[in-house]
């Protein structure tokens, strides 16, 4: 298990922006020339689809403003400057009832990694969820915060029973992928809730439904290969759970929430340290002199983090958050890391991917690749001319965004960038009128097209 | 077989085909009918058939049988011109005069005259840069020169120029407006021939900031606002704005913007 | 379509009057042409049979069993071809036979001992202009002037006749034509 | 500094087009070297006419039309090449030329170039000679390969593309494990080759000519010309299968790959828009009979899992 | 003489060695007009293979029972086509009524049905070849088959073509053209090998 | 509405072939050489003629729920007359065009002229109508045949008289149907691409 180094240097100052979730955007709290201490709350809003935002430092509002954002786009950020002075209060573990603990998600500011705070996953409004799932099979929230192995095992089953409390849902299961041996041996052969706990690979029809009957638990951990994408909640609700999802909807309608390792550890240390989620692990990779995981103060600008891990190797040509697949390119290292940042990946200028597009030549790579069976050189060309009707016909909202299709495409077609704009207009003609009624028979985001 | 019996069996023959068929076609027309609107088919006739969309009807047929039936506007079609209207209107009986034509114009001249934040690599659409960040340009209202209107236009009438800019085809161009519709940065608006002076500049942005980002932008410093003598210009948020109405192209304020982002044509 | 039964009866009325109208004129044209049809179509045949055995004055109709119109006329099989006195020197055919896109009419002749085919005229054919239409021309036709029976195939085949490049279906109809008549008036002969 | 934007991802594997057709002339390379040992120079002259005219007729179209000039891809020195291969190597030299000319014009350009052809060019190419000029299109002799030197290298052949079974066997088992050819339609093609020609009581050998070889490994698995679905390029192969045995059953297996490829490309588009798979997680036919089967089978308590919910 | 030919070969004749659209030159007009989408070129076949079906046996009642009796044979264009006309309007009434989606799409074309001169080349060639009653309908049947499967083919690469980079010159009628000439050329050697 | 541009219209814009699109079939089929373009075209040119003056003479008698039938009716007529008369009378010709006459029935263009113009204009210009049509027709049908005939048979014949012979072995592609569509789609491309460059200089 590869250890997590803490950022020591204090940044010059802090970006927060006030809002790092998927909703509404929070209201600051403080102004211009405030002291602000660490852990206190800078912005809120009082709408449900919102997370709190915390200062990870003590210091100095400096300004309030429209700062680059890892997402690409400028959002109001709280700068701050860390100074001696601020004096600081120490984190108390809170005892709260049940039915607070939604509330305590939402003011601790726990979002999860794909943007929608967890409160959302855990208590959707209107919607009652029944399993929650504890996606570990990235490997960058593997680990993060923990010593060893056995310490991150049964505090992540903490974490689910607690997760499980504050969505009213019967059951809970941890998924881990086939290749991380490590988790593996750490969870098998765990006695928890005085059951020993085996590590259950899913498998074919095989689902989760089938070791929760085949175990007679309540909590099982079970493993699967390794998936990823930006939008694989619906294949991974499907993968795991057989519950299909359909178009406009999301796992929460078919009774399933979807948490990350890291926001299952921020909820524990939430309850058992009073801590709000001000700090994450960021693993940085690529052309950096030493790369590592490393634990910052979320608002810390990359170029800082960067430096934490001695500096860029020769010229950076390509900053990306979130890694080399499906993460977002930056155009200044002066954003700073924010809840859903896992990951900084640095590209040397050769390395960047530059190769011109020229006619598709049919030559189906794509489709061999594609993890949800779509033809994305079809779906590419029906896009590029508009035809976004026809795209979604042909499925094109089951895309999970995993860009292989664009990564072995010989005519370096810009494959994943059409399907994402295509569904992006797609998502805007239907905002109105989503179908959101929930049922387990509609296929995986079917859309109309049947 | 003498020619009279030919004649007679000839004529009694296809006499008979044709009485058959006749009734055959009444009736089947009598069984089968569908009420349909000549109108509407007539109206569709003089269409230009191109089903574009422009009309923000479903197609040349789906606007015939608005103008008909719902009192659509006759001069709906954009493209047919004022040939197509005016067909339309001696159909309905209806009188109708004719506007001048408008073209879109791009109130940005910044180009390769305004900075790029970085370097871009991926499809040429404006929309699609938008999405990964909030533009490449250094300006955020600005022309982002990647061509959406250029994919938008049915009929082919735009073209990227050297300055990284779309140019025009006025004879191509059948002012259906979709191009104005697909620019995500609204920097095209429809203007008339006869407007002769444009403000080339679509930023907000304080004076400083344009400054920074771009040789040719309205700084906002309302110079022309003071000089036109027919009290024309109006500065707002930075930027000006011309009354065309007021406007006499005299070029007064052509001259004396310091950033020279007017336009007399 | 909103017409009172008096319409609907003028419509058809119309339709009517326009058919028998038509059909005057097109029975009122039949009649002097299909005349003028019958009298090209046997001084064609009589053209036809004194180019392919110019020697012949007289061509004696050989007639089969089967009767072909109203006025008891029997079908014709082949001729026998006199000279001026009255010597057999030959015989001539007509001969239906499918070619590539439809029916072809080939005229032959060919002497008393059937050793030699006198010449070959197409009388009509469908076939494909440019490709097939091309037996009618000389250049094929007059391949077949005095050729040995024997020779008559494709020379692909073996035999004399080449063979209308792109059209060896129809050049290969001419032939089997002739053949099939020439065994048939063979055989009639003994 | 600068950095650069683009959409994820932003690692991408280093094939190019470029790459792809590179690597299929290089794999011709040996047999055309065999042809040009056993046809002698006159093989020779072919190739580089059939190149020549094609590079010539690409620069000169795209030329013409404002194009960007792509003869750095190889497209059209690949396609030169499949042209002298398929024409028989004692033709005048204009006929490949012509060839080359009819296959970038017309073949490739008029259907809008690279990916846009729906007809492989080189197969349009020879179709157009045959009927053009059938009479010197006609190859000397029809290979029968018999015995196993034949495989290696085929005297009897026709055309270049004929000369060495193995040769182009090899390159095409090369460029599929490179996965630089589809592998689905040689497959689905040969399954169906095999068991039609067993039932049609064709000699099996005939089936593995050179030129059906080159056909299926070169010209089926074209990828402009054949569907992208999995199962639509499944049942390409058996079409093509089906068409080629057909023709050669009742002339020869040499016209026939060309004939029933070129035939097979007409239902290719249909095909691939037929077989456009559903979306991912719905069951297909099959599955949903084999549920409705399993519900009524008494023992299904241990079965059920595979029912799923 | 139309005795000896099998229904086969009449059969293999009609759809694939005269294939009426690419190898004869009938149709022509409904071939690039109709063939945009697969779905109009599939509900303009079915109404064609109907059509072909009823004139041949229409034409041949007809031809047999009225016109040889009573020895009017000239007027066999006239009827045959003012038939055609007649049956082709009754299908426009039915399918306007009762399959409209199918009526907006074909659009102009189903009354263009009537001089389709596919109909009435299915007509006059069945006189001209002197098919019996059987092999009439079973040369209709033929023909509407043939020109169903050229006209799949066709709107399938048309379709799959509107996905492609197309030269703008090309786009349209052209590119239908070019299409039709590679298909022409694929039908044109192919089916001639097989012995009937 | 002046005779004149009436004429030239049927020529170029409303071109049969290239402007309206109307009558493929004998275009195509018929093409193989000059001789049987023009032939066709006389024949066309005549029905066109008769039909178009007679459709627009009792165009106020005709039931516009019977039309059709009736146009056909009557140009069929024409059709059969020509055909019997050319056949008893000018054998000669009849057998250079008698495969095609009974395809002018069918021919687009005259039911086209008869619905689209004859049906709602008065005979004179219908007259002029049938004639712009008629040329037109012919001049693409002698384009077409003469490239094809050339290029096919490496000479061009016509009424015997022997026109240009060139030197090469001739295609017979472009004699097969294959040949027919691609004369067609190249110069269809070539009118479209003059068409684009016009319009986009503002013409
Ligand atoms: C697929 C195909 C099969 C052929 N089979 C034969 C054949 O079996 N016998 C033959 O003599 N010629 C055959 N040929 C050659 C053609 O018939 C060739 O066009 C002809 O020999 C030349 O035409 P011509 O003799 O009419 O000039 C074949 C050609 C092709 C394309
Ligand atoms: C449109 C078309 C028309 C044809 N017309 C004829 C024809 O009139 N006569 C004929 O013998 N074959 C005709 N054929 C058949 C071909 O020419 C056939 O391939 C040829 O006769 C084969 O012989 P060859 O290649 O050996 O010369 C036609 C084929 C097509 C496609
Ligand atoms: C007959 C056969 C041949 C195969 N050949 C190859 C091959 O040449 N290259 C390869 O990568 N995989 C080959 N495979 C394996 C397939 O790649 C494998 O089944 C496929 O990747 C399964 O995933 P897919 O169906 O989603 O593509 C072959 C499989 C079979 C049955
Ligand atoms: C009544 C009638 C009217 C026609 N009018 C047109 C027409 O306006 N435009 C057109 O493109 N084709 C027209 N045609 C041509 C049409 O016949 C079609 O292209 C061919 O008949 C198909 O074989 C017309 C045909 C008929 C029967
Ligand atoms: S379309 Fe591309 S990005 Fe989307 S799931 Fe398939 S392979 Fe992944
Ligand atoms: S990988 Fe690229 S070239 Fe190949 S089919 Fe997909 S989009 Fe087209
Ligand atoms: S005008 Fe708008 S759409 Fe056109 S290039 Fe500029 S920003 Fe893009
Ligand atoms: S330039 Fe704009 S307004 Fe003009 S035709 Fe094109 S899209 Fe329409
Ligand atoms: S002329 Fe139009 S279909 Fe034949």
């Amino acid at each position: 298990m590869t250890k997590v180094n803490i950022m020591k240097n204090m940044p010059e100052k802090v970006i927060i922006p006030l809002k790092q979730h998927d909703g509404s955007i929070c209201e600051p709290l403080v102004k211009k020339g405030d002291m602000v201490c660490e852990g206190q709350k800078i912005g809120e809003c009082g709408s449900y689809d919102s997370a709190s935002v915390h200062s990870s430092v003590s210091g100095e509002v400096v300004s309030i403003e429209e700062a680059p954002h890892p997402s690409g786009n400028k959002v109001n950020s709280v700068v701050i400057q860390p100074s001696e002075d601020a004096e600081c209060v120490d984190f108390k573990p809170k005892d709260v009832p049940v039915s607070e603990l939604a509330n305590l998600i939402k003011d601790a500011g726990i979002v999860e990694h794909y943007g929608t705070p967890t409160h959302m996953v855990l208590k959707p409004e209107g919607k009652n969820i029944d399993t929650v799932l504890v996606n570990a099979t990235s490997s960058e929230w593997i680990g993060g915060h923990y010593d060893t192995p056995s310490q991150y095992s049964s505090q992540v089953l903490d974490a689910l029973k607690l997760l499980m409390k504050a969505a009213g849902a019967s059951r809970g299961a941890i998924v881990l992928r086939n290749d991380d041996l490590e988790s593996i041996s750490a969870f098998d052969g765990l006695n928890f809730d005085g059951k020993n706990i085996t590590v259950a690979p899913l498998v074919g029809k095989r689902k989760v439904k089938y070791y929760f009957k085949d175990m007679a638990s309540d909590i099982v951990v079970v493993s699967q290969d390794h998936i990823y994408g930006r939008k694989i909640l619906d294949l991974f609700t499907y993968n795991v759970t057989g519950r299909k999802v359909s178009f406009g909807c999301d796992p929460t309608d078919v009774g399933v929430a979807i948490c990350s390792v890291k926001s299952a550890k921020a909820l524990y240390d939430a309850v058992n340290a009073g801590k709000p989620y001000i700090e994450t692990v960021v693993s940085v990779s690529g052309k950096v002199k030493d790369p590592q995981k490393i634990l910052v103060r979320i608002g810390t600008p990359f170029k800082d983090v960067i430096e934490a891990c001695g500096g860029y190797i020769g010229e950076a040509g390509k900053l990306i958050a979130n890694g080399a697949i499906t993460g977002v390119a930056q155009y200044t290292d002066d954003v700073p890391v924010s809840k859903t940042t896992t990951s900084i990946f640095v590209q040397s200028v050769d390395e960047v991917v530059r190769g011109e597009s020229v006619a598709c030549i049919h030559c189906a790579r794509c489709v061999d690749v594609c993890p949800v069976n779509l033809v994305p050189s079809r779906l590419t060309a029906l896009a590029d001319q508009g035809r976004f009707d026809e795209c979604r016909q042909m499925h094109i909202m089951n895309c999970v965004e995993c860009g292989r299709c664009a990564a072995v495409c010989p005519s370096k077609i810009h494959v994943l960038q059409l399907i994402r704009y295509a569904k992006s207009s797609i998502e805007k003609a239907y905002e109105d009128f989503a179908p959101k009624q929930s049922s387990t028979n509609l296929k995986l985001g079917c859309c109309g097209g049947e | 077989m003498t020619l009279t019996t030919l004649l007679i069996q000839a004529m009694a023959t296809l006499g008979g085909l044709g009485l058959v068929i006749g009734i055959m076609l009444i009736a089947a027309s009598k069984l089968f009918k569908v009420e349909t609107n000549p109108l509407v088919e007539e109206v569709v006739e003089v269409l230009p058939g191109a089903n574009c969309g422009a009309c923000g009807f479903a197609g040349c047929a789906d606007f015939a049988e608005r103008v008909v039936n719902e009192n659509a506007p006759l001069d709906g079609c954009p493209v047919g011109g004022f040939e197509t209207v005016k067909e339309i209107g001696g159909i309905l009986g209806q009188e109708v005069s004719e506007a001048e034509k408008e073209y879109p114009y791009l109130r940005c001249n910044g180009g390769i005259h305004c900075v790029d934040r970085f370097d871009y690599v991926g499809i040429e659409d404006c929309t699609a840069v938008i999405m990964l960040s909030d533009g490449e340009k250094g300006c955020n209202y600005g022309c982002m020169g990647r061509g959406t209107c250029v994919r938008a236009c049915p009929f082919d009438a735009i073209t990227i120029g050297e300055d990284r800019l779309p140019i025009v085809n006025k004879n191509l161009c059948k002012s259906c407006g979709l191009c104005i519709e697909a620019c995500p940065n609204e920097v095209l608006m429809f203007a008339k021939d006869s407007e002769k002076v444009h403000v080339q500049c679509n930023s907000h942005d304080k004076g400083k900031a344009v400054k920074a980002v771009c040789e040719i932008g309205c700084i906002g410093c309302k110079i022309c606002e003071k000089n036109c003598p027919e009290e024309a210009i109006t500065v707002t948020k930075f930027l000006a704005e011309i009354d065309q109405d007021k406007c006499t192209a005299c070029g007064i304020c052509v001259e004396k913007c310091p950033q020279k982002c007017i336009e007399i044509k | 379509m909103t017409e009172s039964n008096r319409d609907i009866v003028i419509i058809i009325g119309k339709l009517v009057l326009i058919s028998v109208v038509a059909s005057a004129l097109l029975a009122i044209t039949y009649v002097p042409t299909s005349e003028q049809l019958k009298k090209n179509y046997a001084e064609a045949r009589t053209a036809t049979l004194a180019e392919l055995m110019p020697q012949a004055a007289e061509f004696e109709a050989v007639y089969g069993d089967e009767i072909i119109n109203d006025e008891g006329d029997r079908e014709i099989l082949y001729y026998r071809a006199k000279d001026s006195s009255g010597n057999l020197i030959g015989y001539a055919f007509f001969r239906q036979h499918p070619g590539a896109q439809g029916l072809l009419e080939v005229a032959g002749g060919v002497d008393v001992s059937f050793n030699e085919v006198t010449g070959m005229s197409v009388m009509s054919h469908t076939e494909t202009p440019g490709l097939g239409s091309k037996i009618t021309e000389p250049a094929f036709r007059d391949q077949f002037k005095n050729v040995k029976v024997a020779d008559l195939s494709l020379s692909k085949s073996g035999g004399a006749i080449d063979s209308i490049t792109g059209a060896t279906i129809s050049s290969q109809a001419v032939i089997d034509a002739l053949n099939a008549q020439v065994e048939v008036i063979q055989v009639a002969e003994g | 500094m600068t950095f650069t934007i683009s959409a994820p991802p932003h690692k991408k594997e280093s094939i190019t087009f470029n790459k792809l057709t590179l690597a299929k002339i290089i794999a011709l390379m040996p047999v055309v070297l065999l042809s040009v040992y056993l046809f002698g120079l006159p093989a020779l002259g072919i190739v580089i006419a059939g190149i020549l005219a094609a590079v010539v007729t690409e620069v000169a179209i795209q030329k013409a039309f404002d194009q960007k000039i792509t003869i750095a891809d190889g497209s059209a020195v690949l396609i030169g090449l499949m042209i002298a291969m398929v024409v028989p190597p004692e033709v005048p030299l204009w006929i490949p030329m012509i060839g080359s000319v009819f296959a970038i014009g017309i073949g490739k350009h008029a259907f809008g170039g690279i990916g846009s052809y729906v007809f492989n060019p080189v197969l349009a190419a020879w179709v157009f000679l045959s009927l053009a000029w059938g009479s010197i299109m006609a190859p000397a002799s029809y290979p029968q390969t018999t015995a196993l030197s034949d495989l290696v290298l085929e005297t009897g052949a026709g055309v270049m593309a004929g000369v060495s079974p193995l040769a182009l066997l090899l390159a095409g088992c090369i460029l599929i494990l490179l996965r630089y050819v589809e592998w689905r339609i040689p497959v689905s093609f040969f399954v169906t080759t095999i068991l039609l020609a067993v039932l049609l009581g064709d000699s099996l050998s005939y089936v593995i000519l050179g030129v059906v070889l080159f056909g299926v490994l070169f010209l089926a698995t074209d990828t402009s010309t054949s569907p992208v679905t999995k199962n639509g390029r499944v049942i390409y192969g058996i079409v093509c299968g089906v068409l080629v045995v057909v023709y050669g059953h009742f002339a020869n297996y040499v016209d026939a790959t060309f004939y029933g490829l070129f035939l097979a490309n007409c239902v290719s588009a249909l095909i691939d828009n037929n077989t456009l798979p559903g979306s991912y997680g719905s069951e297909t036919y099959l599955q949903r009979k084999y549920k409705r089967i399993l519900s009524k089978v008494p023992f299904k308590d241990r079965l059920e899992v595979l029912l799923d919910d | 003489m139309a005795a000896d030919v099998s229904l086969f070969q009449i059969f293999m004749d009609g759809v694939f060695i005269k294939n009426f659209l690419i190898i004869q030159f009938l149709g022509l007009c409904s071939f690039v007009g109709v063939t945009k989408d697969t779905k109009s070129a599939a509900g303009m076949s079915g109404a064609v293979i109907f059509v072909m079906a009823l004139a041949a046996t229409v034409s041949y009642l007809i031809y047999s029972f009225v016109l040889i009796p009573l020895k009017l044979e000239f007027l066999s264009l006239i009827s045959f086509i003012v038939v055609i006309a007649a049956l082709v309007q009754l299908v426009e009434f039915v399918v306007r009524k009762n399959i409209p989606s199918l009526y907006r799409s074909l659009g102009i074309y189903l009354p263009l049905i009537t001089t389709n001169c596919a109909v009435l080349g299915v007509v006059l060639l069945n006189v001209l070849n002197e098919y019996s009653f059987i092999q009439s309908v079973v040369f209709g049947v033929a023909a509407g088959i043939g020109y169903t499967i050229v006209m799949l083919m066709m709107s399938g690469i048309r379709e799959r073509s509107t996905l492609v980079s197309v030269p703008s010159s090309v786009r349209g009628l052209p590119q239908a053209f070019f299409i039709a000439t590679m298909l022409s050329m694929a039908f044109v050697n192919y089916f001639g090998v097989i012995p009937l | 509405m002046n005779a004149l541009s009436e004429f030239i219209r049927g020529i170029t814009k409303d071109n049969p072939i290239f402007g309206l699109v109307l009558g493929l079939c004998p275009t195509l089929a018929v093409t193989t050489s000059i001789e049987n373009a023009i032939g066709m075209s006389a024949g066309t040119a005549f029905v066109l003629i008769c039909s178009n003056l007679l459709i627009s003479a009792l165009r106020k008698q005709i039931p516009p729920s019977v039309r059709l039938p009736i146009f056909i009716l009557i140009i069929a007529t024409f059709v059969s007359i020509v055909e019997m008369v050319m056949k008893a009378y000018f054998p000669p010709m009849y057998a250079a065009l008698g495969v095609f006459i009974p395809l002018i029935v069918v021919n687009c263009i005259i039911i086209g002229r008869a619905e689209a113009y004859a049906n709602k204009n008065n005979m004179f210009y219908s007259l002029i109508d049938a004639l712009g049509s008629s040329t037109g027709f012919l001049l693409v049908l002698v384009l077409i045949g003469g490239i094809r005939e050339l290029l096919g048979t490496g000479q061009i014949v016509t009424f015997g008289v022997q026109i240009i012979q060139l030197p090469i072995n001739p295609i017979t592609y472009m004699i097969l149907s294959p040949g027919a569509f691609l004369t067609i789609g190249v110069l269809m491309a070539i009118v479209n691409y003059r068409k684009a460059k016009k319009l986009a200089r503002g013409g």
